[in-house]
Order: structure tokens, then C-alpha cells, then sequence
């Protein structure tokens, strides 16, 4: 299969308007000792084949349209409207590049623009960049951002913060001179005497997750407060459709909110791409790492979007620049402004509710089975812990027998949690996969 | 009615079609949480019907170049075909819906897109092993440099420096900088290429890595390519490879074997992920052997029990983002190397290639051409002469626009005055290559014979020259509620409107 | 570049990707057909890469107006917007990969949404039983007007004339006169309505049929319809209804109980088929219960052991196209009224009443309107004040496209001067309609202060005003090879290029 | 689930403008007694339920991402590239209307004029329409103009075409006083003596269809030079597909040449929708069914598309059209011209030769096995008969366990045939699903 449009008629026509005899003699400037090599690569596929054996590639693969997905922790099978992809996936989005040419890409601009109002009215912060690569580097990034705003060097992370989102941010910051410190948590969620106590003149900022990664709800307020006593920053990074219900990060004081864009109509394609949103207050607007749009006027006087603040960026101010990203993710920023423009004000609110719903039916039906205890008593939203008393293989075998997958082991985690299970219940959830999911239990 | 209104501008019916009912009453499920943590005011989301939202977003969408209706010959961003089918082998449920926290006996096949793909990226690069894990590009140069500074502080050596030429793309020095380094330019020569004295004159034992291109940014190949990694390593440097635009190297020459160390690679440019008006991409890092233990963590390896994750790795930096990577992005590539195979990757680099040289060759008496000689699959022009007649790189570009092609890359690299930047690709036809320089031709010849329609340009597109300045000055970055008074009925162009 | 080229004026290397490659030679392979079958000479098809396909039909989509992107007040039409997840459910492999030659056993899915839609428009309709097998409204028609024939002549009638009414679809008629009858029509009264004397004087025992629509052509329900029933029946004729907009009658009342014997219903309007740029639709019948019998074969039944096929029903009037209709659109509009249900569908019939009335209401002061009262779904109003102006009809449905509206009908029904006839349909907003009756107020003041400008309208589409005289006069139906010389560079619009 | 756009308060507002209390005031014309009923329909489902619903209902069905199709009989499970669907589902096609308005529709025009040239060149006929419902009723159509313009009332119909099409004929042509007559076979083929028999100055037209029903290649030239000897026209009814390597129509003197058009990158679908194409030499033009599109200018000069030669349609002429037809199959039309412009001259070839090469591997490779035998030895395209002897319930039973679909019965049209057994062969085949077929045969 190859995509090129010359003919070799052309080809020929072309070498000679060049005026080279033969294609090796564009190559000239390349050492000799560099163009001997084979390319030890299979042969290609035609479309038929290509279809054929990437279908079959698949069937090793258990989706969700052939087991319900009990696994969570950071992504969820949330249901996409059909009208999303259709919309995004259109071609006018798809194979364009960044918004550089204004006048060229008015429906890219307008679009992140909504997306900044729709990301911004959801968090109640004031301004949003046009997205991240995901919630784990945005909260790296605001790390960052904190450090450099403050002129501290020190991290406060309660252990309940996601673990790969810890890992990510130890990687981004492990050129700096700066440390991160973990606070403890009691019964599941932050030990808010631990973190008043680790505060001091040095810390740059203290982050708070909510729902926290046992899916338990943390008093971010408390937790904020605590931090701008300090002086520090307050970095929130919340669950964007928890905020149908739970109060936003601009509400509580975080300075800034950060999180993982996927459940707003991404799928979850074994973890990416999906996006991190960012948003900060005001007072640090100019520090906002990524692209932004604006809303001006043409010559003309009509509405007009264009990319701004630049100087911010890497291709302006190369090593001046607030962070490196370039390329980020906005056909995933695309999809989620559709979806949010789908789900509407009110929508929002009930999507929030038939989680929350859905979560507390499967932890009703749970804990009735014999030999299954909650990790906390504490209230959560579409996710929560469980321990559960089985042979942790048995336990595999029989919910994979029940087109169950996950939940997921805490273990993988945290190691000293022991038979812990990380159980997370969308909108996609039903009486009738709930019910399996208790039998696959109840069967081991 | 022609979607100008923004989507809060819009107002009918929200449905949500997609949402059952709730089983039980608001009153009942609110009690499952504490009042202070709840929302006090509802997220003022627009109220919209599935009918004004596809037409909000279709609208949009018309206002939009892309390559699917255009030709962009878009300098450093390889806006080529990319093959429909990939999409849909991307989105079907076996690849889009599946956890990364499922067991690995539960994904065998997409751990076997990862592992076969890290093993093609090694092959046409020339390296010993890959990560998949980096998002874009820019994300894969914070991973390599990450890498550099692991194995140098492994070797107990400390290194401060890191080079870039000055035409270097500008993430180069921004991830320098974000790894903590001092950024050092390196100039380029009369020819176009690296200096080398001047690179030989900063090199130290100080230096990390030299982060260069090849071809580089003016499209042009590094012909001293071998020595300038000798060099490097002679004081223990680094050669560190910004494969972004790899395009024209496709089973024609390999990185590794050019003495490369650290390799990254724009999935979104050479390999056939589209562009998506500004990601996602994905941007592997590939590695010399010495350096393979330093990669992110988890690693995707091959036993008899079929593909697992590697996960402690001692030396390892880390991890760079949750999970392992775009993997939405990365079968895209898989599909494509697939379907073309060895013959039709060559033919990829030979093609794009060919259309550069060609369309070179065609301008190289209208436009100025600051460096000669065959380029890789792009290069550089200059609008020096039509500057002097009034009419700069921009207005050209502008201009360009009216006659339905996108934009080369203007004023990039800052190191040519009125920079246009152009790369074909090799999904292009000669006819199309033939339109574009008629094209181009009739812009300079408008250059004399009527400047003013150039300055005026674009003409056609939905809006006309954008005031960026009162853009950045009276910031409007989102929308607030009450705002401005409903617009008057407008025709779609205000030239007809009452 | 703004794909105003025809497909065979473009020219690149043609791929056809998909297919593999042949394992024998095509010397071993011609033998196996004997030369005098053998095609000679080439099909000249364009030769064209992927990309340049998708460039050229994107671009082609580009130049139309649609549902999706535009108001499309089409009356008649019922240009609703048709939710896109049932184009998705139709194209799942499970219901577009399938044969219809697969055994029964094979394919029930496939038959029990047929046999459950059979069951849907029966209750919607009030008829006794459905077929789903003609292809669109006027295949539907055709296929009544069998049943009734077939029926007529069980009975050893001798039946020679149909009646329409004056303002009837012309579907109406030439079906009639397919069918070898007599057309004849019936007079429309001052209050819009079927003329009931006049259709009394024209029924005898020779009419098979009166073929009607209710709500009628210009939106009005015929009052008198149990009456008219009544007096058709007693001349052993059948009312036939034309259920091609139904859009007002969901849920609110049911031909069947009005009387009809035979129906017919366009999915591709009332039931979420997109209209597809002029079809695929599907055009079901229903008939009460007498006439099931004839219905064409196969019929779709239940029994214990699951969904089959009827095939021996001797008095059928047979097969009407080959297979059992078009499932495609089928399964959409059976996705579509479970995902209502009977509320939902209410709802239509309200809001696009509603709607039609609202704007109604809103137009009285600006245009004529012909007949007043209340309308259904759809209602007519007249420029012939505005014609006194010097601008027509079709001058303001023009000039609608400017404001990104799409016209409505205009001069049909024929037997009103200066027609426009408006079916906003109950998927559009308020704050859509209010727009449009904003835009046509102040296209009624330009037919006022500047008629010129509507006159000269659309100024903003692809294309001016098109020369339809000369397009019957010099007939242009296809490409042929050696064509118009190249056309020169143009930019977008014309008034910009050099 | 509801589409409806306005609110609760968008509906009193409107009532109040329009000056009724109620609804139900606006439905005053209609009699009470017709509006005492209850729609006796389920309620409405919500997107989610409703997917979910549908895709219960579909794994009832054995489809050609599971099973390899053999089944052919006018449809065929040829490979439909992912572009064709892509580019004509785009919103712009599927949801304008017929383009009246020619320049709000100059997309779908100048596609329809591609189209048609296509379809011209593809048969080497001079015109084309736009397009008709299927194969069926364009050849059913084709008989009605061929009567109309001879002025005669027999059309003779080989018993090879393919019998739904003749029956669905019969339907069209009860009305008229219109004869049609059958005649026989030899050997799989029209018996060409039988027909030259039965011609005569009462006979409108002889049909031919190639390849035959039973796939076998009919002898056109012959039984063109025929019809035309008795001043007969001459309809041939021919697979898209085929004439990359067989004559076309118009070389053979065809005066109406119609098809099926499925086979040019339309999906299979149950059976439809697909599209008829509908071709004719010169003289016939103005007596052409249904919609056509021509090339002109605007006013301004421009090259422009518009429908044409309108006098000849229903919305025109009312009784006096030529034909009934109104909607027709557009976007299955637009979806051939995608096809066949992705296909180009070559591929076309290429795809016939794919076709004839799986089809005579599968013939040989069948015909090995012991009580195999072939129905006849005549030439053929993509579809061959074979007799086979085994008993036919277990056959099926055997095939099914071997994941394949088909071959067709021959007895379910033609009774006289016993365990006759119609197999197609498209690209799609591999060698792989051809030795599973074996195997299933060989396995009675
Ligand atoms: C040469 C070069 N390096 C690095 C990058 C950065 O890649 P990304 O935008 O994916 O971060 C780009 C493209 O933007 C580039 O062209
Ligand atoms: C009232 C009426 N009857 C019949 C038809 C014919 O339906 P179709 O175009 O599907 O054949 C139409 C629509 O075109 C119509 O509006």
C-alpha cells in the first residue's frame, strides 16, 4: 500500500526539471557508508490485508463492548455520544495543523476558545490554556509552575494523589533543585495534621486530588487554607465529572486546578491520548504553560480568534519559555468542548448523579457478600475501594469467566494494602453487569 | 445563521439523549455525600440540542484549512495524506476500548502493537531500543535529555551544557532549559550547515549533548554529520538526534548509524498520525545499547508467555506520563509501517524528496534561495526581493490563502530574513506541485503589478487580517456571561449584508 | 486549488490500495475467458491517488447547504435533523455485513427489526399490516396503487380512473398513469381544502382510487376527511393516503382511523432517514385489513421457532424490487422510534406543528398568506406583494442563501401564485426560527429599498445564478475525453484573482 | 430520547405569539373522535440503552466480520475501502436534499455529473441517470421505456436473468398490456435459436443478463444482433464489476444498459439500499427515468451544475413523466463515484482480474472433491454452480460450524435443479476461508 501521487512518468519529468539523472543523485551529500543498509522490514499490506490482520490482531484484546469494565483509577468507561467522533473526526479538524495562520483556522481558534470558557465555567477558575498531554504531566507542570512562581522548592503530596501522577511529577522535577514530600493519609484520605505540620516557608505548594485515587472525597478546603497559611500555592486536580456535583477548585482557593480531560468524551484507548486541562487564577495567567486563544477583531472589525500571549512559548522565547510543550492535544480538547456542549448545564448534573448512583448500588450489593469489607467508611463519588476476602487468581479467573474486567488491585499500588480492590461504576454500568460482577465474586 | 455565534451565544433545548434516567430520587442520592463538599452553582455550561451543537461544530469546521481540502505545504510539519483507514483501525472497539490497568493476559494485542512497533522504530532508526511512552515531540526531547543527564550522572560526570545550532527548533532550548541546562548556539555556516568550528570551539567536558537535526531546519543534510558526533563524543557528549521531521530518511540513511545516541520521533509528521489542528501526537525515544536501561519505566518485552511489561528497571528515569503512551496514536503508525512496508517507506523519503527538489528548482527564479544545492524534503526561500517591492513573506502567505493553499512556514528558521519554508510531502502530485508554483509565480508577478491587492489578502477566508496586537493587549480568553448585545442579522458576506 | 476541476481533469498515480496483489499471471488468468467476451478498450476512468479523492470530495462538500451546517426550511421535505447515532447503529457490521440470501436462521436480528417495524407504523398508522419493501415514496405509491388494482379486480370491478386533488404531489399522478389509469383531478376550495363537490361529481363506480394527503399540500387537515372517506367508499373506490409528511400526525391521529384503506409513509422524512442529497428513503405501505392479502412477497412473519419469511400468499401482486426493501434505512427509523417511543413521538408532532404555526404567525404581517387558520406541520405563504416590487419568490429563496439559509419550496403547490412553502420541522429552535424571520423581514425591505441586490442574489454561494436554459439547450450530461483547455489560476473568488 | 430544541418556555412564549391558550388548540380542525387513541409503542431509550439494545439484537445475526460470505445471486461481499463511507457520509451529503437549489447544492450536482460520466465510461453507453432504486427496478424500467419507445408489447426474458429481477418486472409491467415471455436455456445459457424464434414485430425488447444468474458469460453480441434484426432494442442487465475485463454494453450495441450498482462500494446491508444504474444510446435520452444532471454556466460565466431535461419528471409533467420516480438512490450513487474514482482505470482491472482468480481457484479446488460436480462448463466470471451431492440440511449444518455463509441454494429458484449451489467469489476471499468451505463440504 503507498500513498504517493507521482507518476513515474512524473517522476521522470520531474528528475529532469531538476536536472539530475536519476534519483540517487539528490542524495549525493550523503556519505556513501550511510545509504548501505537494508531495512529490515516485512513487506507491505494492501488495504484488505491491513483490515484483515490488524482485526485479528484485535481479537486478543477484551473490550468493553464484550465485558463490562469495572477498572478505573485515572480513566473510565464513560459512554461517548455517537456525535462526538462524527464531529471531531471530521476532516477540517483532523488534518489541520496548530491555529499558527489565524485567517486559515478560524474553526480550530474558536473552538479552543470555547473549550477555555467551557473548561474555565466547570472548574470555576479564570483562565484555561487549550489543553495538556494528560492529567499526570498537566499536574507535573503545575508543579513546575508553582516552584518558579514561588521561588520554593518543596512539593507537599498527600500519598492518596494518584501514584502514577507522583511518579510522573518525580521525573519532571528530578532536574530541579526541588523536593517533593509526601503526607500521609488516615483511613484514606489526607492527613490534614501531617500536611499543617510539613508546611513551612519553603514549600512551593501543597496539591490535593479529589476524588482522591481510593476514590474518596478529600476537604479540599481544609487542605487549601492550610497551604495559603503557609504562603504557598493550592494546586487542585479533580475529576472533571465529579464537578457536576462536587464544589469546583475555584470555589475552594486552588490556585491551580489541573486534571485528566478523558472522561469528557475520550475513549479510553488503553490509556491515551486523552488530555490534561489547566487552569490557573488570574495572578498567574502569564505563566500558563501551552497555547491559548484570544478573542480580537479582523481589519474589518468582525470576530476573530487568534493564538496569544506567545511570548510565553517555546517558539518565541526558545529557552525563556514557561514550559516546552508545542504539539499538545486538541482533538481531545475538541471532543470534550463537544461534549460538554452536548451534556449542557443540566446534563452535567445528571451524569454526576447516575454515577454517584450507579457507584453506591455496586457498593450496596458488595458489601453483602461474606467476606467483603470497605477500605473506608468515608463518602466517594464513581469509585471506590473494597476488600475482598478471595484468592486474588481465583478472584481473575472468575470475573474474567463473567466478562468482568477488573476491579482493579491496590496492591499494584500500594503493596501494603492486601486484598484491596479499586472499584470504579460509570453511567455505563448495569443492574445486570453489577449482578456478574457480584456472582464472579460470590463464585470464588 | 452562519455559525459565527460562539456555542454560549446559542440557546435551545439541552438533552443529554445519551443519559437514562436516574433510578431513584435526587433527594435519596444527595445524602450519599456532605454538604460541604457539594457544588453551590450549577457550572453555567450553554443549553444546546444535539441539532445546534452538529451545527455549531460543523460550521466550524468550515472554517478551517486542512489537508483534506488543501494543499499545505507547511514548512517542519509534514502535513501529508494520512491514510483514512488508520482512524478507523484506531477506533475500533478492540483498540479504543480497552483499560490500561486490564491484566496483560487481557491485552495481549495491544501490548503486541507496542512491542512490534518499538521493534520498527529501532530498525528504521538504527537504534537499539525504543520508548513509546513520550506524547509529542517536544515531551520526547524532555525524555531523552532526562536520559542524557541519567547516564552522564551514572558515568559520575557533570555536564551543564547543552548545544543547539541557532536554527534549532525552539523546543530544543526550551527542554534544555526545563532539564536545568544552560543553552549554548551553535551558528551556521555560509553553506547552510552546522559550523563546525564554532561547534568544535564550544565543546567541552561540560556538554551534555548537542541536540541537532538532520536534515536540518533549512532542509539541507549535515554532510559532516560523522565527524560532528565524533567530536561531540570526543568530550563525552552526547549526539542527540530531533527526528521530528524524518520524513526524508525512510530506508535511505539511519540516525544510529550516523553515531546518533538519543533519538526522538514525531509519530504526527513522518508516520501518518494526522495533525488534529495541534495534537495528539506521540513522540518515541529511541537509544543507543548503553543507554537502554535509563528509558521510562514500563518497558514492553517478549517472553514464552507472550507480551509483558518490564517494570524495574533500576536506572530507569521514570515515568513521563500516566500508563504508556498514546496508544491511539502509536497503532496509527503501526498500521502504516505495516501497510507499507519496506519498499513503500523508501518510497516515502524518495518521494518527498523528489517533490522538494523539484518545486526548488521551479521557484529558484522568482524567489530568492539563501542556500543551493539539493535539499531533503524541504527547504527554504526567501522573500527578500519581494520585500523590497513591499510586499513580505506574510502578505505572500496570506495571499496564498485566497488561492486555496495553506501557508508555507514563514519567518522560520529566525536565522533566514523573510524566511518561507516549504515542504511538499510526498502525497503530493506533480499537478498540484504545478498549480502551487503557478501560483506562487502569480503573487510576485501581482507583487509588481499590484501590491496593494497582496497587502489587502486574504480576501476569501472567513475573516480577514487579525489584529493580534489588540489581541494580546485587551485580553479576552474566555467567555463571560453577560457580554456583548446579540449580533444584527448578517449575510455570510458582510460585503452583501443590509 | 478550490476543487472546481472535474475528478477526470485531475490527474495522479492511481492506487486502489486495498487491493492485494493477483498470484498468477494475467496471461494465465485471460485464458479463462474466451476473447469474444473481452472488453477492448480500457474503461477511462480518472486515475487519481487517495489523497486527490478525498481532496476532490471534501472540497465537492464544501458547495452544499445541509441540515448539519444550515437552517433548511424545505417544505415538503421534513428536513428534521436525523440523530447521528443511527447512522452508526446502521452501519455495524451486524446489520451492514449482512446477506440477504443468508439463511433465516442466519440473519434474525435482521428479520426481527423488520417484523417489529412492520408492527411500529401499523400502530402509528392505524393500518393492519405493513410491507417494507418499496424503495421510496412514489415506489410506495406504485405499490398501493397494485394492492388497490389487485383488489379491485378480486372483486371482478372494472376500475379505469384515479382522482387527485389539484394541489397533489406529482408522484400522485404519474404514479396513477404508470399504473394505466385515468388521472383525474379534484378542485381545491377557497379554504384550501379538498373541494367536496367537485369530488362528488367526479366519483363513480369507475374510480379504483382518490389518492390524497392529510394534512394536505398546503399544511391544512382536511376537516371533512371522514366525510370525503365516506363518499369514496361508496363507490367501491379505496382512499389512498400519501403518507410521505406525516410529520404532523404522530401520536395525534391516525389515517386508519380516518378512513384510508392504503398508506404509504416516507422514512426518509417523518423517520430519520437523511435525505442523502436525494435518496436512499424507504417508502412502506400499509393497508387495512382486507387488503393484506395482497401485499407484495415476501412478508415477514413470527412463529414459535422465530421470524421467517411468507413467501406463498397467492394473491400478492408480487415482488417490487429485489430483496426485501431497503434495510439500511429500515433499521434507522426503527432505532428511531424506540429511542422516542411514544412520547418522544408526540413530541415531534407537537413541536413541528408548533414551530409551523409559530412562524405562521410571525410571517402574516410581511407575506400574503393564502389561507389562514391553523396549519400542520407546514403552511404556504405568497410573494405576490413582493413581486409587485419587481422581486419573486424564487428571488427571495435566493437571497436566503446568502444568510446561510436554504430556500424553501417554491411554486409548488402549483395552484398558488408565488408559492413558498415553509416546514421548519420540530428539531429547530426558537431562537433559529426567530432568526429567519428576522432575515426574511429584512429581505422583504430590500425587496423595498434595494431589490437590485435581491435580484442579483446569491452573491455568496459557489456559484451566481445558473443558466438552466442554456443547460436544456446545450446538453452537457458527462465528461468526454479531449475537453476544455486547462483552466487558469483562480483564486476563491473570481473578483480576487488576477 | 428526544430531539426536540425548544424549552418548556420557548412553548409558551410561541403559543402566547400565536395566540392560543393550549397545544390542543392548534389541533382544532382535527375531529375529536380521531384523536381518542394511545399510541400502544414502548416508552422512548436513551442513547445508551439504546445502543446497547441494538447491538443485542445484531448478534443474531451472522455477519462477514465473523463468516466468509459465499453468497452472491446480484449482491456481493466485495471490500468497501474506508475512504468511500468516510467522504460520503460527510454531513453536507447526507443531510441536503435533492439539489433543487442548484447553488446551494453544487456539491452534490457536480458529483452526480461524475457520476454519470463514470457509469458512462464503465458501460460505454453514451448517457446515465443518477440513479434508480436497485438492479431490479431499473431493468423492470428499462422494459417500461422499451415498450413505450418501440410502441410493442412483448419483452423476451431468458430464463438465465436473474429471477427476482424477472419477477419484480412482471409487477411493473401488470398493468400494461405487456407481455413477457421466457425463454429457455442450454446449458446454463440463453438457447439462442429459442430466442430468435420467438422474435418478432410485436417485441419490444430482448433482455440480456451478463454474467448470467448462474454466473455463467452469455453470448451478448449475439442476442443484441438479434433484437435488433426483429427492430427490437436490445437491454442488457450487467455486474459493474465485470467489465473491468468483459465488453460493455455500448460495444455490444446495447440500447438500455442497466445494473446493480451494490458491487461498487456499497455494503451489503440485508440487501439494500443499493442503487440501479440506468444507461441509454443517444436516441432514447428524452426518454430516460429520473434525474440527470448537465454542465453549464452562472451568470457570471463559471462553470456551474444543474438539473436537467427536467420536463421528463413527475414534478413537472405529473401523469405525462416517463417515469414515477422522485427520490432515487443518490448518496449509494455518490458512494460508486467515490469508489470508481478511487478504483481508476487500472485498479478496475485489477479488482476484475482478483475476482476471476479467486473464483476459478475456489472452482478447481472444489471440483476435487468427490461428488462435486459443475452445473456447466461454460465460461464464467466471479460466480459459478456446482452440484452437489450431499444431503442439503447437514451440508448447511457443516458450513455453519465452519463460519461460512453460503453457497446459495439453486433450488430455491429454480426447483428443477437439484443440489445446484450458486458460489461467489469476491476479492474479499482467502485461501484460507476457501479451504474452510472445502473442509465443510468434504466434512457430509
Ligand atoms: C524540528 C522539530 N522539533 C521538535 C518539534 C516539537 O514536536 P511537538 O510539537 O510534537 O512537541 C517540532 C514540531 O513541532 C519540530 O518541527
Ligand atoms: C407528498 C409527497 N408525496 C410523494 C413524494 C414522493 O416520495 P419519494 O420522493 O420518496 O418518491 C413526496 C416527496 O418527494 C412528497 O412530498
Amino acid at each position: 500500500m503507498q500513498y504517493i501521487s507521482n507518476t513515474d512518468e512524473d517522476r521522470r519529468q520531474m528528475l529532469a526539471a531538476i536536472g539530475v539523472p536519476s534519483f540517487d543523485g539528490l542524495l549525493e551529500k550523503i556519505p556513501a557508508s550511510l545509504r548501505k543498509f537494508e531495512l529490515g522490514l516485512p513487506a507491505g499490506l494492501s488495504e484488505i490485508d491491513l483490515v484483515r490482520e490488524l482485526a485479528d490482531t484485535g481479537r486478543a484484546n477484551r473490550h468493553f463492548i464484550d465485558y463490562a469494565c469495572y477498572l478505573g483509577g485515572g480513566v473510565y468507561d464513560h459512554f461517548v455520544p455517537y456525535v462526538v467522533g462524527h464531529l471531531a473526526m471530521r476532516g477540517e479538524f483532523v488534518t489541520s495543523y496548530t491555529p499558527y495562520q489565524g485567517e486559515a483556522s478560524q474553526g480550530t481558534l474558536q473552538s479552543i476558545y470555547e473549550y477555555q470558557s467551557l473548561i474555565c465555567e466547570l472548574t470555576a477558575m479564570d483562565f484555561s490554556n487549550a489543553s495538556m498531554y494528560d492529567g499526570a504531566s498537566a499536574l507535573a507542570e503545575a508543579a513546575l509552575l508553582a516552584i518558579r512562581a514561588s521561588g520554593r522548592r518543596k512539593i507537599l503530596v498527600p500519598s492518596t494523589v494518584h501514584p502514577e501522577y507522583r511518579l510522573v511529577m518525580k521525573t519532571y522535577l528530578s532536574c530541579l533543585d526541588a523536593e517533593i514530600v509526601e503526607i500521609p493519609s488516615r483511613d484514606g484520605t489526607t492527613d490534614a495534621a501531617a500536611l499543617k505540620q510539613a508546611l513551612g516557608p519553603d514549600v512551593a505548594a501543597v496539591i490535593g486530588q479529589q476524588p482522591n485515587f481510593f476514590g474518596l472525597l478529600e476537604e479540599m478546603p481544609e487542605l487549601a487554607a492550610a497551604a495559603h497559611q503557609a504562603g504557598s500555592l493550592f494546586i487542585a486536580c479533580v475529576n472533571p465529572v465529579s464537578l457536576g456535583l462536587l464544589q469546583p477548585p475555584g470555589e475552594y482557593g486552588a490556585d491551580i486546578a489541573v486534571g485528566e480531560g478523558q472522561p469528557l468524551g475520550n475513549p479510553v484507548s488503553y490509556g491515551g491520548p486523552h488530555f490534561g486541562f489547566f487552569t490557573v487564577k488570574e495572578p498567574l495567567l502569564r505563566k500558563l504553560p501551552g497555547r491559548i486563544a484570544g478573542l480580537t477583531v479582523d481589519k474589518t472589525g468582525r470576530r476573530a480568534f487568534v493564538l496569544t500571549l506567545q511570548a510565553r512559548e517555546q517558539h518565541i522565547r526558545r529557552e525563556k519559555a514557561t514550559s516546552n510543550i508545542c504539539t499538545n492535544h486538541s482533538l481531545c480538547a475538541l471532543k470534550a468542548a463537544i461534549y460538554l456542549s452536548l451534556l449542557g448545564k443540566e446534563g452535567l448534573r445528571k451524569l454526576a448523579l447516575l454515577n454517584l448512583e450507579n457507584a453506591h448500588a455496586a457498593y450496596d450489593r458488595l458489601l453483602r457478600i461474606p467476606g467483603v469489607k470497605p477500605f473506608s467508611k468515608k463518602p466517594f463519588f464513581n469509585e471506590f475501594a473494597l476488600l475482598i476476602d478471595r484468592d486474588p487468581e481465583l478472584l481473575k479467573e472468575s470475573l474474567r469467566r463473567n466478562l468482568i474486567l477488573g476491579p482493579l488491585a491496590l496492591s499494584d499500588f500500594y503493596p501494603e494494602v492486601r486484598n484491596g480492590y479499586l472499584v470504579a461504576v460509570t453511567e455505563n454500568r448495569t443492574p445486570d453487569d453489577l449482578e456478574r460482577l457480584a456472582k464472579a465474586i460470590e463464585a470464588v | 445563521m452562519s455559525g459565527a455565534e460562539l456555542i454560549f451565544e446559542k440557546h435551545s433545548q439541552n438533552r443529554a439523549s445519551w443519559l437514562p434516567e436516574l433510578k431513584s430520587s435526587e433527594e435519596s442520592l444527595m445524602k450519599k455525600l456532605p454538604a460541604s463538599v457539594l457544588r453551590r452553582h450549577a457550572a453555567e455550561l450553554p443549553s444546546l440540542s444535539e441539532l445546534d451543537v452538529v451545527r455549531h461544530f460543523t460550521n466550524l469546521s468550515h472554517k478551517n484549512f486542512s489537508v483534506d481540502a488543501n494543499f499545505y505545504p507547511l514548512g517542519s510539519c509534514t502535513m501529508k495524506y494520512n491514510p483514512k483507514v488508520l482512524d478507523a483501525i484506531a477506533s475500533t472497539s478492540a483498540f479504543s476500548q480497552i483499560h490500561p490497568y486490564a491484566e496483560e493476559a487481557d491485552a495481549q494485542g495491544a501490548l503486541k502493537v507496542l512491542y512490534e512497533m518499538q521493534g520498527f522504530l529501532s530498525e528504521i532508526t538504527g537504534m537499539a531500543e525504543f520508548t513509546l511512552q513520550p506524547a509529542a515531540g517536544a515531551h520526547g526531547e524532555l525524555c531523552g535529555l532526562l536520559i542524557a543527564g541519567a547516564y552522564h550522572r551514572s558515568k559520575g560526570r557533570k555536564k551543564t551544557r547543552v548545544l543547539v545550532p541557532d536554527s534549532s527548533h525552539g523546543t530544543n532550548p526550551a527542554t534544555a532549559a526545563l532539564c536545568g541546562y544552560e543553552v549554548v548556539q551553535v551558528r551556521t555556516d555560509e553553506k547552510g550547515h552546522v559550523d563546525l568550528a564554532d561547534l568544535r570551539s564550544k565543546l567541552d567536558s561540560s556538554v551534555a549533548a548537542f541536540m541537532m537535526t538532520n536534515p536540518n531546519t533549512l532542509g539541507l543534510f549535515e554532510e559532516d554529520i560523522l565527524e560532528i558526533a565524533r567530536a561531540v563524543h570526543a568530550v563525552e557528549g552526547l549526539v542527540y538526534y530531533d527526528g521530528a521531521n524524518m520524513n526524508a530518511l525512510l530506508g535511505v540513511c539511519r540516525p544510529g548509524d550516523m553515531g546518533f545516541d538519543i533519538v526522538h520521533i514525531n509519530l504526527h509528521k513522518t508516520f501518518a498520525v494526522p495533525h488534529g489542528s495541534g495534537g495528539p501526537g506521540s513522540g518515541p525515544v529511541g537509544v543507543r545499547k548503553e543507554l537502554v536501561p535509563f528509558l521510562p519505566s514500563p518497558r514492553i518485552v517478549r517472553d514464552e508467555e507472550g507480551y509483558r511489561f518490564l517494570k524495574n528497571s533500576p536506572q530507569s528515569i521514570g515515568k513521563l506520563r500516566s500508563f504508556y503512551g498514546n496508544f491511539g496514536a502509536v497503532i496509527r503508525s503501526y498500521a502504516y509501517i505495516k501497510a507499507l512496508g519496506r519498499e513503500g517507506l523508501r518510497a516515502v523519503s524518495e518521494n518527498a524528496i523528489l517533490n522538494a527538489n523539484y518545486l526548488k528548482a521551479r521557484l529558484k527564479d522568482a524567489f530568492d534561495v539563501p542556500f543551493g544545492g539539493f535539499c531533503m524534503h524541504e527547504f527554504v526561500v526567501s522573500a527578500v526581493r519581494q520585500k523590497k517591492r513591499g510586499v513580505k513573506a506574510l502578505d505572500i502567505a496570506k495571499r496564498l490563502l485566497d488561492f486555496g493553499v495553506h501557508a508555507p512556514t514563514v519567518y522560520f528558521p529566525l536565522t533566514v530574513e523573510e524566511a518561507m519554508m516549504i515542504e511538499p510531502t510526498e502525497t503530493e502530485s506533480r499537478q498540484t506541485l504545478d498549480r502551487f508554483v503557478e501560483i506562487l509565480l502569480a503573487i510576485d508577478r501581482e507583487s509588481v503589478e499590484d501590491p496593494a491587492k497582496v497587502l489587502a489578502a486574504p480576501h476569501t477566508t472567513p475573516v480577514a487580517r487579525i489584529d493580534e496586537v489588540l489581541a494580546a493587549r485587551q485580553l479576552n480568553l474566555r467567555y463571560r456571561k453577560p457580554q456583548a448585545p446579540p449580533k444584527p442579522v448578517e449575510a455570510k458576506d458582510p460585503a452583501y449584508s443590509r
